[in-house]
């Protein structure tokens, strides 16, 4: 796992990124205490239910070249039968303007509790995968990630 | 000019877990992003998409503003029988596009 | 340039497909190295693999186009050119080339949109749209795996060499020439970015800060752009030089377009 | 290049060069280093950790096409910094590093830059202030 960063870095970072037009996408919300942010979309996600590590693994490089499309791959363990699978996969981020990546739902037609897509960070942040299984309980997994910002000296026009 | 690239196998056994690769043309526009002319450029969104297959849905997604452009997605649904893969991208502006893939299951 | 040199150009202009690689200037083998080369594990996976390249939505819009009839003549491209899977091989490669009607080098694009409007007397296609660069993709894609392959058509030399001379000219307000970054200092970093060697071998490229695909001349563009220079028009002359120029510089280099690019 | 003439343009302070150094501030005024920092630091006015690399652990992506500025300050005098940044290439014509301080011998600047120089005098000041307290 990649070194942590502290919160002031951060947000220092994520502000000389809106400046250097990097993550442009974004520009609108303030820097803010977002790890409450994240914490607080999950347990909404989890309606209140325990959130345990392990079981799920979350794929995503610790550097990416450029958060406009980031890779990113969740691996949930289970059997995927009926009686055990995974019903749901939602990807949440600390630090884009909203907390939501993407849900998926699926269940034992999928046969594999696996999901693949690309994603955008506006900057370094923590990414957690959250699965819900069938029988209610929900697993996650959390990942720091660091942006390299464009350079720049180059300008589109 | 709306496009989307498919890529599942032509042929599985039954029982048989196979991969399903989706790629769709779509800006993703955030509704975050502003334009040179200091306008908020309106969201613009793949909100979600539903992968059946013979009609019963076997996959489904919400998609947010921090899914990448050009929406990428991969899954994986058994081979149960031969027919269709149905996948549907729903969104913002009445975007709705549908590409149908046959499989051959033996 | 040597009397012989000369004479072999002109040979090679008859034969059409005899590439500068063949001239002692370009034979670097080779430490070059392609854009490809200095992303992450992950860009590479996503140039590499068909199924993750979003350029490939460009490519499928462009195949679409090459058998669309468009214009009064009501013509397609496959009309002429039959299946570009064997017409278009190479054809990339070999670009930009000397134009006859316009007496001008000019660039895949270029070549598609002047062809588009030329011979099926349709709309023109304006640099950077969807439609060039689909079709320009779709081109590009003919040529995947052959090298890089400048004409060596003396009507290119005076452009070609003021591509050079572009290409070494301090500009902007950065007073920085592309030959400062990409030359000597390509392989180090600015900023957290590794500079390319800028070798053109996978245009048109999606390119992950655009969110979308785009030429060469958008990317030149950009680069002066930020060195806070004057920005020619897209087609300008000097877009397409230096392009000549990066083209001579990656005669041999493999085409992997459409390319993937952070 | 001792004793050169002092030079003028419409936008930059006119300096004298002595030897490989500028000794007289161009202001007047002394620097302040901690704009300095916040102008090397930046990637749009100073841009320096595009090329350098630096102690500046705010800014993790730095560059290495320029010498660390680490122990700048010990190595060069603040009159010697002045003109590396004010314009190294009258020391090294061939230098990667952009003249901060000069507007003219510069070719097709575009139009929002033309006759302005990257760092206005007392940038410059701000940012030879800072770079002599890299001693370390």
């Amino acid at each position: 796992m990649n070194d942590r960063i502290d919160p002031a870095d951060r947000s220092r970072r994520r502000l000389l990124a809106l400046a250097a037009g990097a993550g442009a996408w974004l520009a609108v919300r303030p820097a803010r205490a977002a790890p409450d942010d994240l914490a607080a979309a999950i347990r909404m996600y989890a309606g209140g239910a325990d959130v345990r590590g392990g079981g799920v693994t979350l794929d995503v490089p610790e550097l990416v070249d450029n958060g406009n499309s980031v890779p990113v791959t969740v691996d949930v363990d289970s059997p995927m039968t009926a009686a055990d699978h995974v019903a749901a996969i939602a990807i949440f981020n600390e630090r884009n303007p909203e907390r939501d990546v993407a849900r998926y739902t699926l269940g034992p037609r999928a046969g594999r509790a696996r999901v693949s897509t690309r994603m955008r960070l506006a900057t370094s942040q923590t990414i957690v995968a959250v699965a819900r299984m069938s029988d209610g309980s929900y697993r996650s997994h959390a990942v720091d990630v660091v942006v390299v910002l464009a350079a720049c000296i180059e300008g589109d026009v | 000019m709306a496009r989307a690239i498919v890529n599942v196998p032509a042929t599985a056994r039954r029982g048989d877990v196979i991969e399903i690769r989706t790629l769709i043309a779509h800006p993703m526009e955030t509704g975050y992003r502003v334009a040179a002319d200091g306008q908020r450029v309106a969201r613009d969104l793949v909100r979600r998409f539903t992968c059946r297959y013979n009609g019963e849905v076997v996959f489904a997604a919400e998609l947010f503003p921090a899914t990448a452009a050009n929406p990428y997605l991969v899954f994986c649904t058994v081979a149960v029988d031969s027919g269709t893969l149905a996948f549907t991208w729903e969104g913002d502006r009445g975007f709705a596009q549908t590409e149908t893939v046959a499989i051959r299951v033996t | 340039m040597s009397r012989v040199a000369a004479g072999a150009r002109v040979l090679a202009l008859v034969a059409a497909t005899v590439v500068l690689a063949a001239s002692p200037a370009c034979v670097q083998s080779d430490a070059r190295r392609p854009g490809s080369a200095t992303m992450s594990p992950q860009t590479r996976a996503m140039q590499r693999d068909d199924a993750q390249n979003p350029a490939m939505l460009w490519v499928a819009d462009g195949e679409a186009l090459w058998s669309r009839a468009a214009g009064p003549a009501g013509r397609a491209c496959a009309d002429c050119h039959g299946d570009a899977r064997a017409s278009m091989r190479g054809v990339a490669a070999r670009h930009p080339a000397y134009d006859e009607a316009s007496r001008r080098p000019v660039d895949l694009g270029q070549r598609i949109a002047a062809c588009r409007q030329r011979h099926q007397q349709a709309g023109p296609l304006a640099p950077e749209s969807h439609e060039r660069l689909a079709l320009e993709a779709y081109v590009a894609l003919q040529s995947r795996g052959m090298a890089v392959a400048p004409p060596a058509d003396p009507r290119l030399d005076a452009h070609r060499e003021r591509g050079r001379a572009l290409f070494h000219q301090r500009i902007g307000q950065l007073d920085l020439a592309c030959a400062q970054c990409h030359d000597a200092n390509a392989g180090k970093r600015l900023g957290g970015s590794t500079i390319p060697e800028a070798h053109p071998t996978g245009y048109p490229i999606y390119r992950l800060e655009w969110q979308s695909a785009g030429s060469l001349q958008r990317r030149l563009r950009g680069c002066m752009g930020g060195v806070r220079a004057e920005v020619p028009p897209y087609d300008a002359p000097d877009l397409v030089d230096l392009a000549l120029h990066l083209a001579s510089r990656a005669a041999g280099m493999i085409v992997d377009a459409p390319g993937v690019r952070p | 290049m001792a004793g050169a003439p002092a030079f003028a343009q419409p936008s930059v302070v006119p300096v004298t060069v002595v030897g490989d150094a500028i000794p007289a501030s161009l202001t007047g005024v002394p620097g302040d280093a901690a704009r300095g920092r916040a102008i090397v630091t930046s990637r749009r006015s100073g841009l320096c950790l595009l090329c350098h690399a630096g102690p500046f652990p705010e800014e993790r992506f730095q560059g290495t096409l320029g010498p660390d500025l680490r122990g700048v300050g010990a190595r060069l005098s603040a009159a010697q910094l002045r003109l590396r940044v004010v314009d190294g290439r009258r020391l090294n014509p061939a230098t990667t590093m952009p003249a901060y301080h000069r507007v003219d011998g510069l070719a097709r600047v575009g139009n929002a830059w033309r006759g302005k120089p990257l760092l206005d005098a007392q940038a410059v000041e701000d940012v030879v202030a800072l770079l002599a307290t890299l001693t370390d």
